[in-house]
């Protein structure tokens, strides 16, 4: 337990706000404070019994998701992710009600309830998923980068990955066949500093974990996630690199987890002290992006409690809308384990 | 006797054998600092410290790996998969380093290498982390398989696995690690291999193991011999491989009816190679076709609904054990 | 009618679809400058370029995730494992991310894609080299298991499993490439899950598949006819996934006996599930139980004496047919 | 095919002879000529169809087996190395006449006949395999070495590999296990070039594999593996660094085969070039070090050609022994599936 080892992210890493419109500033303000709201409310309907199995919160990664997919990609690109993806399916754009309503295993969800909160995919806003075994995803990340090349498109992939992800053999063979093959996808590791209870100098060898693009001649950075126009500015600069180039680019963000690792783990205990939790929650990158928004006369109090009360009105719609759906219904079961049309 | 609960029953197991051999190490996600995801190693870190009990990365092939070198040299470590669904990963040092080294270096170097950790669905945890992986392990030959349904059979089983020289494929169950049962006091073993009968009875035999016989064919027993006004004979086989065929067959003489029970889907079950053997031993004294309950054939879904629709439960149960004895 | 090797019957069915649709990539480790391990993909890349036909890294489970996503995005890849042996490293992305993506998406992504390559032993290549692995395929939900046994099989439902919209496991055997057979002029399929009486019979039904099949059984039947004087039916179902029940069940109902003979291990092993199914089928009709012949239940030896004696041949066929018949 | 950019390694690359003995020097020839004629007879052997199944044979990379094992380590040191295993085999001690025998499937061979050319393996001479699935024996040395250091010894562990090995996942997780816990593992990459016809460059990202290294904060080098002389000086120093440290190590040891990837491999043909392959015979590490003994007056012609008599007559008495040899009985066809003795 080094908790004075992880450093406090400066507060803005960048030339402040970048020259961009309000509206996008507000737009990506509004989409953090979306996740997180959602997901206070996805915290009280667990501890009701209303959401089954893992539920892992974003709580405090937030500007990741929102810089880098609200941000810094184009709808039609594509996002993958591990179990911990509200946050993503929310930036890029995945209905909050269809996602809510999966978590309580309804046939409104984004998968009939069939995948629950690990598992959001959505087909309309190329978001594919959500993947619970760890590391599973990034080599199919460059699969989806590999059709994108072979099509010719312009596109990209993100795929998100945990810091403990780093350490199996899948992360490896995925990161050198898209190093390899110049394959469009930008691998973001959220390094919120611990797989589950396990400290990233416990797990890695290396812990400079931008680092491990060494091995794969892969450009890489290092990222302030607490920061959204750092995010956003890192992440779409490597995303014009691989539309121009086809290459790949690895890039470690500095984030960290508010919450436990799941709903059944604690704050603090074993692995990190409550004095190192409250320390790194001064840098919330929610907070961080409102006072900067402030300071630079762009909004105001008022605008905050407004933004407030139109995101719990959607997350009170969200609560209604899921718990008003009906369950899947029995025969469900059987659907979706074959599918009938055959090619063509 | 005394009374605890099975991730007791566990712990007690590794700590006396820890002590009694100072060979035994344990190692896995989360088993030292955090004390066990399902806390099943809680306390062995404080006691052992660190060169004993270590905390891995993510990264089940290369830790397996380690286990199986480690034991090729004479160590008998014990690795924690945090469920058994993330061994799918390693599945190649399982089936091909530790299961075939013995026989492949010609009786050179045997791996006395414990695998362990909970296997099956636990509450909506959507079908990757809620596998019944019993059949894909016991096919290869070179392993071992156990899989106890009580606190002493754990304790028991989980003592002789690690004294065992043959790599152990022993799995748990994460909705019975707060299960109460009595335990022996002092030091005892179950050995490997042997059966043993759950529940005497006369009319049909329900072979089932872990969760499923634990926490649902014996409710459904009580329910079942009340309402259909049957005696059944429950067989736990405790150790899938090997497996006791003949406490099965023998059971099967008595009673003519046979209907397993298991949470793993149905093609190229346990269960199927359980119905296959009883029948080629038992065709003469076979009744009624054996009948099998299992997972329905799909990915188990997250919703609830669609969750317990598809594990075995007492309707399936009622069904099979009816259906052996002609009563529809 | 032509005559072609089943390397040529795979070459020309991968030929075909990759002129059909050009979504359809080949893809694994030497398929392409090096014309493949076993040539089975010879001149494709010299047809077809280095965009459709890649050469891998040694990376299965990284390869087979390529196949897994790019296939999520509506191509059409065909991954090579080299041997199905060296899949096992990468079992996770096949029996998870591949199986259980279109039920864990609740129907958002199907993974058209066809994992292939030889499976089973060839000749002295050691226990981790020459593994039947269909059973620990077929065990799960959402894959398919391809297994044909002739050149018209192979290409007939290579293109198939090309066109299908699942992902599938197509094994084919090495000691096979060279085996010669007609095929049909012209553009034909052969339907996934359709099992086909290779050979018609009254008094046993044997049920085999793949090289098992083709190089020992049908030799046996020969040989045994004669023997015995008894008329054999011979049985392929050339898909283990789904299982043509139908089909081993109405011939059984004529014979009312049953020999399965496959390369695997006995323990929940493919034939343990189809001698269940069947008895609890055709219950009635069986005139005894039904024997299974499998590979010795250990890991196969090096040793060329030690290896002929493991597999199945024409000694264990007879040992069990006259038991099926009562003849000892 | 680019075979003008693999460069022929110079001649010697430390000062000469670096003080050896002279019988030091002398045994160690043997010992690479040793595997050299052994070899050859085993491809004559399968060609008389006297051996079965796969065969990869050493041809060319002689020292590095020689330097690492018989230089540079102790017999109570350990060895595990891939299915390419008859040279790691014989400088380790373990009995040619075992090794042949096993290749010819007799009773008498290290693993009875149960193993084959493959799978090597000798308790006595601490020689662990022989392993076929590439990359699986990886995180295997990692724990030979974790119970080396449990054990509080100081030996350490060599583990030889592929430079097609370096891209599975197995090598990821080994290494970071053995670079995070400081295990004293020794992985030599012997880099041939080629992956059996794929170059190194056409499968992995980085064409310098020890920068692999720098993912696992762990020392590497570049060894000359035609020199046997820089392999024993540059294993020793990672041995003795080890044995100090527990400290892992990565050496990619620059190498070459001059036959076929096994026997049903042509030596030239689709990925590489006849000039190529001859034109690396010019460096070949046995002729290169009778040369060098020779020019500093170490050996004479007549050395060479009784050195040559003494190894041709053990292969003979390999053949005869192999030859002379039962086969295993078929009861054993059901032993070593499981050990009967329990624990203590
Ligand atoms: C292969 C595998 N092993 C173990 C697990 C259990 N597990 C789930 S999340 C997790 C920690 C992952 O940490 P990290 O990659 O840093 O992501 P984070 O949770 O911090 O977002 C573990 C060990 C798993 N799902 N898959
Ligand atoms: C996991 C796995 N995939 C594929 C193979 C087939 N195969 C055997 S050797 C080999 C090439 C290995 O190349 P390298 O690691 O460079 O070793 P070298 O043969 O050059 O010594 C391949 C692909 C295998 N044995 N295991
Ligand atoms: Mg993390
Ligand atoms: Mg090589």
């Amino acid at each position: 337990m080094n908790s004075t080892a992880i450093a406090i992210p400066p507060k803005q890493s960048g030339s402040r706000l970048l020259g961009l419109p309000r509206e996008t500033l507000l737009s990506w303000y509004e989409d953090m404070l979306l996740v997180r709201r959602f997901e206070e409310k996805c915290a009280q309907l667990y501890g009701m019994g209303m959401i089954m199995g893992f539920c892992h919160l974003y709580n405090g990664q937030e500007a990741v998701s929102t810089g880098a997919i609200k941000g810094a990609i184009n709808p039609d690109d594509y996002v993958i992710t591990a179990y911990r993806d509200h946050g993503q399916a929310i930036s890029k754009g995945v209905n909050p009600k269809a996602i809510l309503a999966e978590l309580l295993g309804k046939y409104t969800g984004t998968t009939k309830g069939k995948g629950g909160s690990m598992h959001i995919f959505d087909r309309a806003t190329n978001f594919l998923g959500g993947h619970a075994i760890v590391g599973g995803h990034i080599p199919i990340a460059a699969g989806v980068a590999f059709a994108i090349k072979y099509r010719g498109e312009k596109k990209v992939c993100l795929c998100f990955l945990g810091d403990g992800a780093t350490n199996i053999g899948a992360f490896h063979e995925g990161l050198n066949l898209a190093g390899l093959w110049k394959l469009p996808v930008i691998y973001i590791i959220e390094n919120n500093k611990y797989g589950m209870g396990t400290a990233v100098e416990r797990a890695s060898a290396v812990e400079d974990l931008y680092k491990k693009a060494y091995a794969y001649n892969m450009r890489s950075e290092v990222v302030n996630g607490m920061d959204v126009l750092d995010v956003y500015q890192k992440v779409k600069a490597a995303a014009d690199h691989a539309r121009a180039t086809y290459e790949p680019t690895l890039l470690e963000i500095e984030t960290y987890r508010f919450r436990g690792h799941s709903m059944s783990d604690p704050v603090s205990g074993h692995y990190r002290t409550k004095e190192e939790v409250e320390r790194l929650k001064q840098s919330d990158p929610i907070i961080h992006l409102a006072e900067t928004l402030k300071e630079e006369g762009m909004i105001s109090d008022q605008y905050l409690d407004e933004a407030e009360e139109r995101i719990k009105q959607i997350v009170q719609e969200c609560v209604e809308f899921a718990e008003n759906s009906p369950e899947p219904p029995i025969d469900e079961l059987w659907k979706d384990v074959y599918i009938e049309r055959s090619g063509e | 006797m005394a009374i605890v609960s099975l991730r007791e029953a566990l712990n007690q197991a590794i700590d006396e054998e820890m002590a009694r051999d100072e060979r035994v190490y344990l190692m896995g996600e989360e088993v030292a600092n955090y004390q066990g995801a399902y806390k099943v190693s809680q306390g062995l870190l404080q006691k052992w410290g660190p060169k004993r009990i270590l905390d891995t990365p993510i990264a089940e092939a290369g830790f397996a790996g380690i286990g199986i070198g480690s034991a090729m040299l004479g160590l008998r470590p014990i690795v924690e998969f945090m469920t058994w669904n993330f061994s799918l990963v390693a599945y190649d040092q399982i089936v091909n380093n530790a299961a075939k080294m013995l026989s492949m270096s010609g009786g050179n170097f045997s791996v006395p290498v414990v695998f362990r950790g909970p296997g099956g669905a636990a509450h909506g945890l959507g079908a990757t982390h809620s596998q019944a992986l019993e059949s894909v392990y016991s096919h290869f030959p070179g392993l071992k398989v156990v899989m106890p349904s009580t606190c002493k059979d754990a304790k028991g089983l989980l003592k002789s696995a690690i004294r065992d020289d043959n790599p152990i494929v022993f799995i748990e169950s994460e909705v019975m690690y707060g299960d109460k049962g009595e335990i022996p006091d002092g030091e005892y073993t179950i050995p490997i291999g042997v059966g043993e009968v759950k529940k005497e009875g006369t009319d049909v035999t329900i072979v089932s193991w872990s969760k499923t016989l634990a926490h649902v064919v014996l409710k459904a027993v009580d329910v079942l011999q009340e309402e259909l006004n049957i005696s059944i004979e429950v067989i736990d086989p405790r150790t899938i491989r090997p497996m006791d065929y003949d406490l099965i067959v023998s059971s099967v003489k008595k009673t003519n009816r046979l209907v397993i029970v298991e949470e793993g889907w149905p093609f190229a079950g346990v269960g199927a190679q359980i119905s296959h053997e009883v029948a080629s031993r038992a065709f003469d004294e076979l009744d009624a076709p054996v009948e099998r309950v299992t997972q329905e054939d799909v990915p188990l879904p997250y919703a609830h609904g669609l969750e317990i629709r598809s594990l075995p439960n007492l309707d399936k149960i009622r069904a099979a054990v009816r259906k052996v004895l002609y009563l529809d």
